[in-house]
């Protein structure tokens, strides 16, 4: 049995089949209740489970982010939302002090079982404090995961398995995704583990490293570079942290090119990791310089032509990967 | 402190300068209403939040304030920024995204700003902006000039750290700031009852000894009465004063709310209290009624003016992308 | 709220457990004095805070308490942690950075932690803790269990933006958290006037709708009557509390500190209350001389024996270091 | 003239030569006044420039840098202080949502020059919340500089050339050198521009990026290596934004190896963003591949021990370097 919603919808489903198994799962987080979230992506859930298990906060993200550490640290499973990532900046130190640190620092006392969900990314116009890529935030801060979904599928099996995970695990949701369509199996089997890549497409010419928004553009690309004889092979990591850097050495070792394609800046982001951890140590499988092709150095402009340009584009894409399979 | 009497109010004998006030508030309704119009034509990008309904509490503040004064504000900051003076088409430029807008057209409708006027800035982090009121007029302190700065705020924002912290400091070091409080009854969709344990928000004051005050923030002359004191309090170099202005937003939190949360009778009752037609019904009863309609039709004549004018403005040039990160 | 008298005190009848009381806080007392020795002797790394002549504010707070409940503290931990019953070898082993140390010697001073008897953890971030505790309470309103949660924190804690977040959210639901200002009159090095703008810093529960209360905190017996209306208020569902504790650091704020900014005439009149001197002087003066001497003799044998045991201890295996990240 | 001052006493000197020369130069943090610092880097400033240049605070970072922040604007020069890098944490909103973004926001209506110094790094036994490298956690973020001295003259130059900045700089001095020794030269001379690198050893071998404590130990370890015929150039870019590529490429054009070593895991590290910049960019430069010594992904533990263990140490490093010079 399966039903097909998009992203935005997907949230609640997945949020809710945790719920309905587990009665220690609950939500925490601002206008989370009556009103389903500021994007609706708890549209019902008051509804089944309730304030006590879908909880309306003030705006205080330092006190829902640690409260839902405490809760979880005395065994409760709480899914906190952090409205937009760009958020997360007021309750950092909670992530990545507290949260982060929390189990290693009591030498394994506790586990924290706790996922934060966040909304993210740009594209939709809500300009420099409101579109930014915040996994980039965490890379540096062991003791967290990261998970990234881009599709309707990942997103549903991957938040279930954030909130059965018993570590601290940052979800980012792409507001720019919210429409994407796509088919939920219902069911345990649906529920996916983190750190585990998705080949998105076969291809034995370059290899494309991407998520969420830039996973979907360079679908499309590899579709354009398949008409120009171009075999793209398109990985999906779905998770940052834990990565699933093997996927990409074995896709590598077919096309020993490497396209990394993010929605950030080049510094301080998983891309540059990526780039980081394939040539320390897979030096020998590239034929060719590794790519990265990022946003330009600049917070996120309004406007929407700078907004477009700051983008990665489809085009941009097809024109590297062709560069690099040139060289 | 509890509810503080200010006079004079509409009640009383008007100022001089009351259809000032009024075409000041007709320019943020008018402004606007084709913010809307616009949005609904695609011509508006992300999200946008209208004042429309608290007119009288940034026009009778920012009306207390002398050249040199600064102001910040939220993402609900068009009436705040108009009333300090901006020109109408560069903030419908800015919101368009334009070349000409405020900031190039890299802020939009959360982020306008004009220095040049003294508004340094909205903000779209709830809390965001208070510590940069307190850097302004600690500013004034350090040079010993009689500069204060206002900080425009919502009721929600009142439980976030950086209101703690900034209003603390400010008292600390005795500086020119104001705080005012748009208590527009509601965050995103939750009353401040849900997210407040107490009903009186100038009664924080209190733990930061510093006035409080509680002033009909449908009143633009109790506003600005209250601001008075405030102002000469600050110049005085007796340090900050909260207000808390009691109000109401006559639409949704932001574009996409219909605010269907919201009991009948509460819309209707502050509707029958628009801050426009209460300080109309007082000019037209001391006489003025000829004069207010001369002013409501040219403030509607300028608003289209410049609102046409703005959407003849090119979008910026791609390279405009990259200017002004560093200096 | 100001000033609230607190019965019994140590003035009143003591209570039938008066020498346990002693006990445990002369075993911080010796505990600490061990702690300096060790670090004179460079077996102690980073920095170590005292709470010596604060001891009878956490010994009387979590004399309140019962099995189940919960507490978390600062850097300054190291007698909220004993008070809760944490073994004095295993708390030297964690200080002396042992593999048998509370936390495996990934802690050290500022982490002590042993949630076996509720101590969550220590925490090095001001005013970081305080949304933990809320989660703690979280936990057992959630589950409609009796636990209470108590944080502890210093008077310099209150101007930071999470005791804001924290107090008001734990009040707008009603949480069994206890929050405990240990007002020892200093930040670091600054006094309280200096950064403070008020006197009184329980009168700052009434921005949170809370009782906020003045103890004596050098008064074990008052600190426990305190705690003891907290816990019930607690308990019985109608929310939190604030308590302030009047009381003195002995030493400066890290070892580094000599503390020369302190008044000599204050430093006087507070050693001069040393709160174990006065509840042991009351214990003689109804006739406990002995027992109270015994009690001190014990202490001071336990602490030794501690000591030396945790001298024994081995460092940990360096494959400690990798553990406890993620579960 | 020179003097010899040790890395801690340069900072004080350095601010003091900016603020004679500059009277819109002021200090604001917290303890850093009659107490001079806590680690007494701010030593003798309050003495000469009183209370109104050096600005005790309450603890409350997000109002200390945000204060700061709205000073700058108003076009003083604010040097902030966080007393250890950790605590940017609770700040981080301030730094990179409001202070990194304002300037582009408002369109380059004002400038931002501010400077945040912040003692960071480990080595020194203060466990996972007063340890890490907090460099690494704004990298991803367009409108800040980042500063991180090694010596006493880097120091200096580079402080007194931040403040002199027009652009927000995040200045980090490492605990683990307060007692390393220098010459400072007086004068403008010695200002530093930022984004130059320093080429500290010349070797035509092996090309050794590092930064601060690492940088010491990098040159220890060329010592080593030139005992065994290995010739390592060693290069410290002083600033981490704007980076000195070319200095880097520079120097794999002579050595044809990168080995890049830093004290902080891997992912979202500077280390790794210059490893992708440099295969991205200069790949044909490289005959064997880069090499990132980090430490490994875990927060820093306490006991000595593990510390020791999680930094790199000089036989680390002489052991990659000779790796990879032999691959
Ligand atoms: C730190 C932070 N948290 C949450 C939000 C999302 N948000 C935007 S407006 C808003 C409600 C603010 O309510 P209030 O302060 O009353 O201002 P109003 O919108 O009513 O003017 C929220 C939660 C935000 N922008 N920043
Ligand atoms: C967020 C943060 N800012 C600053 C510090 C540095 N610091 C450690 S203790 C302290 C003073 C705290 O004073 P108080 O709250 O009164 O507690 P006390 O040390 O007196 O017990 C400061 C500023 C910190 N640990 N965390
Ligand atoms: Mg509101
Ligand atoms: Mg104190």
């Amino acid at each position: 049995m399966s039903d097909t919603l998009n992203y935005r919808q997907v949230i609640a489903r997945a949020i809710a089949d945790e719920m309905r198994e587990d009665p220690d799962v609950f939500m925490i987080g601002e206008d989370i209740g009556a009103a389903g979230g500021a994007f609706k992506t708890a549209a019902g859930l008051f509804e089944e489970f309730g304030p006590r298990r879908v909880r309306d906060t003030p705006i205080s993200e330092q006190a829902i982010v640690g409260a839902a550490l405490g809760a979880a640290i005395m065994g409760l499973r709480p899914v906190a939302e952090i409205m937009f990532a760009d958020f997360a900046g007021v309750c950092y130190d909670q992530i990545v002090n507290q949260v982060a640190k929390h189990r290693y620092m009591t030498g394994g006392q506790v586990t924290v079982p706790l996922t934060i969900r966040m909304a993210n990314g740009a594209g939709t116009g809500f300009a420099a404090q409101h579109s930014q890529a915040g996994e980039n935030w965490f890379l540096n801060v062991p003791g967290l995961k990261i998970v990234v979904p881009a599709t309707v599928e990942d997103l549903y099996g991957l938040l279930r398995g954030s909130i059965r995970d018993n570590d601290p695990v940052l979800f980012f949701e792409h507001k720019g995704l919210f429409s994407v369509k796509g088919t939920v199996p219902t069911g345990d089997a649906a529920v996916l583990p983190l750190g585990v890549a998705s080949v998105v497409r076969e291809g034995s010419d370059i290899t494309i490293v991407a998520t969420q928004q830039m996973r979907h553009r360079s679908v499309e690309a590899a579709e354009a570079l398949a008409a120009v004889g171009i075999a793209a092979e398109v990985i999906d990591p779905r998770t940052l942290i834990p990565f699933d850097d093997a996927a990409v050495a074995r896709s590598l070792a077919k096309t020993s090119r490497l396209l990394v394609v993010q929605e950030s800046p080049q510094d301080g982001s998983w891309g540059a990791s990526l780039v980081s951890r394939m040539t320390t140590q897979h030096f020998t499988l590239l034929d060719a310089p590794p790519s990265l092709l990022s946003s330009p150095d600049s917070p996120v402009p309004y406007a929407g032509v700078l907004e477009d340009a700051w983008l990665p584009s489809v085009d941009a894409i097809v024109a590297r990967a062709k560069e690099l399979v040139a060289f | 402190m509890t509810y503080h009497p200010v006079n004079p109010t509409l009640a009383d004998p008007l100022p001089a300068d009351a259809l000032e006030l009024l075409r000041s508030m007709y320019e943020i309704r008018f402004f606007e209403d084709e913010i809307m119009g616009l949005f609904s034509q695609n011509l508006v990008r992300g999200s946008t939040h209208l004042c429309q309904g608290q007119e009288a509490v940034t026009v009778g503040v920012c009306s207390a304030l002398s050249p040199g004064d600064t102001m910040t504000c939220t993402y609900r900051g068009h009436g705040a920024v108009l009333a300090m003076g901006a020109p109408l088409d560069r903030a419908f430029g800015e919101i368009l995204g334009r070349a000409g807008g405020l900031c190039g057209g890299k802020g939009g409708s959360m982020h306008l700003a004009d220095v040049s006027v003294g508004a340094l800035g909205s903000n779209a982090i709830v809390g965001g902006h208070l510590p940069t009121t307190v850097g302004a007029a600690l500013a004034a302190s350090y040079r010993g000039t009689s500069e204060v700065s206002v900080a425009f705020f919502g009721d929600g924002s009142t439980n976030i750290g950086a209101f703690h912290e900034s209003l603390n400091l400010a008292s600390i070091w005795k500086l020119p700031a104001i705080f005012v409080i748009e208590n527009n009854q509601y965050g995103e969709y939750s009353t401040l009852a849900s997210t407040t344990p107490i009903e009186r928000l100038s009664d924080r004051a209190a733990s930061y000894g510093m006035p409080g005050v509680f002033v009909d923030g449908n009143d633009v002359i109790a506003m600005r009465s209250a601001t008075k004191t405030a102002v000469e309090r600050a110049r005085a170099g007796e340090g900050p004063t909260l207000i808390e202005a009691d109000t109401y937003r006559h639409s949704g939190h932001s574009r996409s709310d219909p605010a269907k949360y919201r009991p009948e009778e509460e819309v209707k009752s502050w509707f029958a209290r628009d801050p426009i037609v209460q300080l109309r019904n007082a000019i037209e009863a001391s006489g003025g009624a000829d004069a207010a309609a001369e002013v409501e039709r040219t403030a509607h004549t300028d608003v289209d003016a410049a609102r046409d004018l703005a959407l003849t403005w090119p979008e910026p040039e791609l390279s405009a992308g990259m200017e002004h990160i560093y200096s």
